[in-house]
């Protein structure tokens, strides 16, 4: 059996090694650089340079340190570079021992059941199309120039002094941070009525107060209607809920948000949802029963581990398996300061549902970790069905709990109940402790939550 | 000489609540079937099996 | 009913609030500090003064940061002070909250059921021993001077330039990271042929290395045989495996275990096992039906959690719950750099057990978000059964992992298989995504590690 997968990154690297690892002879063919947008210029360059941001923000608000500290921005971008080689190199190494023939090359429909690149043909029995997203443009502020898409900016040359992020969600809150704890003016503009429009209410306004906190001008039901300025600075007008504001900054950042890219393979005619998504059923399968598709092409949520876990579904089921993709819960991770948690349904999501849902929540300062770290500002939600007290969602927000998000999707997976979880023993002192504070609190009887 | 296999250990795979409440009912696990991931035992479970035997004891006709 | 506690740790202070939630009435009696051994001298004193050591450590490690840096202990343990000063105060108005009438004083047996404090006397229905537990000593150096216990290294004036510390476990590693991580020069004897002996052997192995890298002077199956010295320094003499040595320090640090402790409360002539502990059945009951113990008291593990579980079950059952304290995971956290985690069986004891035992190994450099944050040094490795092929433990070493031991614990305790694992989607780029990568090591398709 011969597959043939079109694009690189966590979709399309992760159903080669797989395939492979089922015996199928799999051609990979990458456009640009293994390891896709995620590598390359998502996921891990932003979090490369929002631990370098943490480091400098922890140690320059540190009591206990003295002396002077900079940070530098072009040293920091190299290390990044060099994290982003080491992860490529190493996709490039599973590739090379899972025996996957790597093809570079923009990769277009050939006739029958075969690809073309670069002249050259690849007939397939089966067509992954793993091709990824591009960037939403915003009409009234092209990308060019001072504007920068979110690509654009793990490349600067230097930290702006000032910046304007168009778009409120994980990747504009992401940059927010990221510039805010080096000092830059930031402000960030959202079109909706909060940040982090899908997640839960109060997380959007801890968020939001955090950032203003540490001087992020948030812009919410707020929107570019122009921009100008000379050749110094840009010049944005925005349309706020308080009147037009205008804005001077040094770049602008645009993060609305992504659309699926087909490319060449829109060729294929195969059939779409509303938002141009690739129609999938849950083995991953197209309306064509020969070409699968997996990763973002197949709309949102955007995420690397959505794309690794379709792609394993779709190669599976080429192999004759009967996998599936469809979990109960998909985490979504924002890395901003502070982290955001959101795992399963929101108290709104699971009434919708048919669920009684009841929410336990319980603040960071709880915890004695949080405190020992300097990390006791937030809370953390346990959304769970009042009849069956089965786990519904855990959504949190604060420093340091983007490794809870891990469990939370056990729980959810696993159907627990509150009444399980609280027998749960989990380590002092750690942040995980919240998820037996949760489950108690869910129980009526918090041990480190006063009830009042 | 080949030796004899280690049988695994007889465990009754039980979530933590389902191990409680079959504790405070007095429940013999073994005789509960698990509907849980894995055929895991939920306390939906024992629940259900609680009601099963309750349900019998009404039946059965008491001795005189 | 009338609930005597004594001894506010974690043991007692959890008992006391679980029981008032009851309708318990509860009395609670501490001879020092409210928070126990825990709160003021042990965890959060160590993990406060880890978390400031690492803050520096990594800013001056940061090829992104420029300028000048030093650490100033005196400023860490003022800092150290306030934590735990809020930590404790934190738990006087959850007991305040609570309805518990809080003693201060150091409580022994009364007559029939009662205890006296200060010449006052408290009669109860239940007494829980929640007393803790204290150091065990070295009669070759016995503490004074320039040699300490765990308590006093947290209230140093300044850090040593050269410390030994005698006793490779849990707190000796800890202690040897913090100094190390600060400069200091550090040797490290432990008894036994391994650091951290009760742990899974490539686990120590790979903290050994990471220790000795960093230029810490390991000893192992070791033991001081005399000290000496003039009023200027302080030199112990070692008896190795390589002959004897000697080794000049400006303080010793012994960290050589605890032993639970009963103070006045052995008058009660309570059944005792060979160590000393207070013997216990599931429900917490001791060999006199109305006394209770938790915590320390009951010998090792000697961990706030276990303080707290124990605790928990101790007074349900006075209320007439049916708990019991018999979890099947109870997890070990060091917080040393590296840190490692601890959950469930190791291999050798799975064996024991009558399991057929097999493991996983994942390294962290597999992983994106450990690259990313410079800390891909270290693995994981899962235990599962293999016919069942149901997780028994997880340990790990490395930076970041401490926050991993909750969803470790919670898979052990929901007889997770490593099936159901690889299909329980964890976020990218996390540490957490070693949970999935371990499942499919386990399963022959690991995508992010070679095989070779
Ligand atoms: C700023 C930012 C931060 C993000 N952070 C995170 C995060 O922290 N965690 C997370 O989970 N997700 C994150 N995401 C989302 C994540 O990047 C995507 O979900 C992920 O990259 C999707 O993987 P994919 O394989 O579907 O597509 P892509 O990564 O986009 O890869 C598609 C590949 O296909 C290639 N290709 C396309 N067409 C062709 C063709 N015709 N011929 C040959 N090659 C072709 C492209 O060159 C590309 O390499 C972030 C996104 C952004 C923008
Ligand atoms: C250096 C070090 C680091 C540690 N780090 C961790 C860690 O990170 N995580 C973890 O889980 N565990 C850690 N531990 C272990 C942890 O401190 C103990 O397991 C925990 O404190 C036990 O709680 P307890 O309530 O049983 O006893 P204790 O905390 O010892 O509390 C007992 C209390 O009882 C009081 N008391 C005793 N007798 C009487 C009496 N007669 N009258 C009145 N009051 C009395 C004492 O004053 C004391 O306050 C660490 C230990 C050490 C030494």
């Amino acid at each position: 059996m011969r597959l043939v997968v079109v694009g690189g990154g966590p979709a399309g690297y992760v159903a080669a090694i797989r395939a492979s690892q089922l015996g199928i002879k799999v051609t990979l063919i990458e456009a640009e650089h293994l390891g896709g947008e995620c590598t390359n210029y998502a996921c891990i360059p932003s979090k490369a340079l929002l631990h370098a941001a943490e480091v400098y923000r922890k140690a320059a608000s540190a009591p206990w340190l003295a002396g002077s500290l900079s940070f530098r921005w072009g040293e920091a971008v190299r290390w990044k570079d060099g994290v982003v080689e080491r992860l490529r190199r190493g996709i490039e190494f599973l590739l090379k021992s899972a025996g996957v023939e790597v093809v570079h090359g923009v990769a277009k429909p050939g006739p029958g059941k075969s690809v073309e690149v670069n002249g050259r043909r690849f007939e397939y029995d089966y067509l992954l199309l793993a091709t990824g997203s591009e960037p939403v443009d915003l009409k009234e502020l092209p990308r060019g120039g001072r504007v920068l898409g979110t690509r654009e900016v793990f490349g600067l040359e230097n930290a702006p002094a000032s910046v304007a992020i168009i778009g409120g969600g994980a990747a504009g809150v992401e940059a927010a941070s990221l510039f805010s704890m080096l000092g830059s003016e930031v402000h960030l503009v959202e079109v909706m009525d909060r940040l982090l429009p899908g997640l839960d209410a109060d997380v959007s306004r801890q968020v939001e107060r955090a950032l203003a906190g540490r001087g992020v001008k948030v812009y919410t039901s707020s929107r570019v209607v122009g921009a100008g300025g000379a050749d110094g600075a840009l010049e944005l007008r925005l349309s706020t809920p308080g009147g037009e504001k205008r804005v001077e900054v040094e770049i602008a950042v645009v993060a609305v948000g992504r659309r699926p890219r087909l490319g060449p393979f829109a060729a294929l005619g195969l059939e779409l949802d509303s938002r141009g998504a690739v129609k999938t059923d849950s083995s991953m399968r197209t309306s064509i029963p020969w070409v699968y598709a997996a990763g973002d092409v197949t709309g949102p949520p955007y995420y690397a581990h959505k794309a690794y876990a379709q792609a394993k579904a779709a190669v599976e089921n080429m192999a004759g398996l009967k996998s599936a993709y469809e979990p109960r819960a998909v985490p979504a991770v924002i890395f901003s300061d502070p982290e955001v948690v959101s795992v399963g349904l929101t108290e709104e999501e699971a009434a919708k549902r048919g669920y009684r849902p009841k929410a336990a929540r319980v603040p960071l300062s709880a915890l004695g970790r949080a405190v020992a770290t300097d990390s006791s500002e937030g809370f953390a939600k346990l959304v769970y069905d009042g009849e069956s007290r089965v786990v519904l969602g855990v959504h949190m927000v604060g420093r340091g709990v983007s490794e809870l998000a891990g469990e939370a999707a056990a729980l959810v997976e696993f159907y627990a109940t509150v009444d399980d979880l609280a027998l749960v023993v989990h380590p002092h002192p750690t942040l995980s402790e919240l998820f037996v504070e949760l489950a108690e609190a869910a129980l009526g009887r918090p041990t480190h939550v006063a009830r009042l | 000489k080949p030796q004899a296999a280690q049988p695994a250990p007889r465990e009754v795979a039980a979530m933590p609540a389902a191990r409680r409440l079959a504790r405070e009912l007095g429940i013999d696990l073994t005789k509960v079937r698990g509907t849980g991931p894995g055929g895991v035992i939920t306390v939906e479970d024992v629940r259900r099996y609680a009601e099963e035997l309750k349900g019998r004891e009404a039946e059965t006709p008491k001795p005189a």
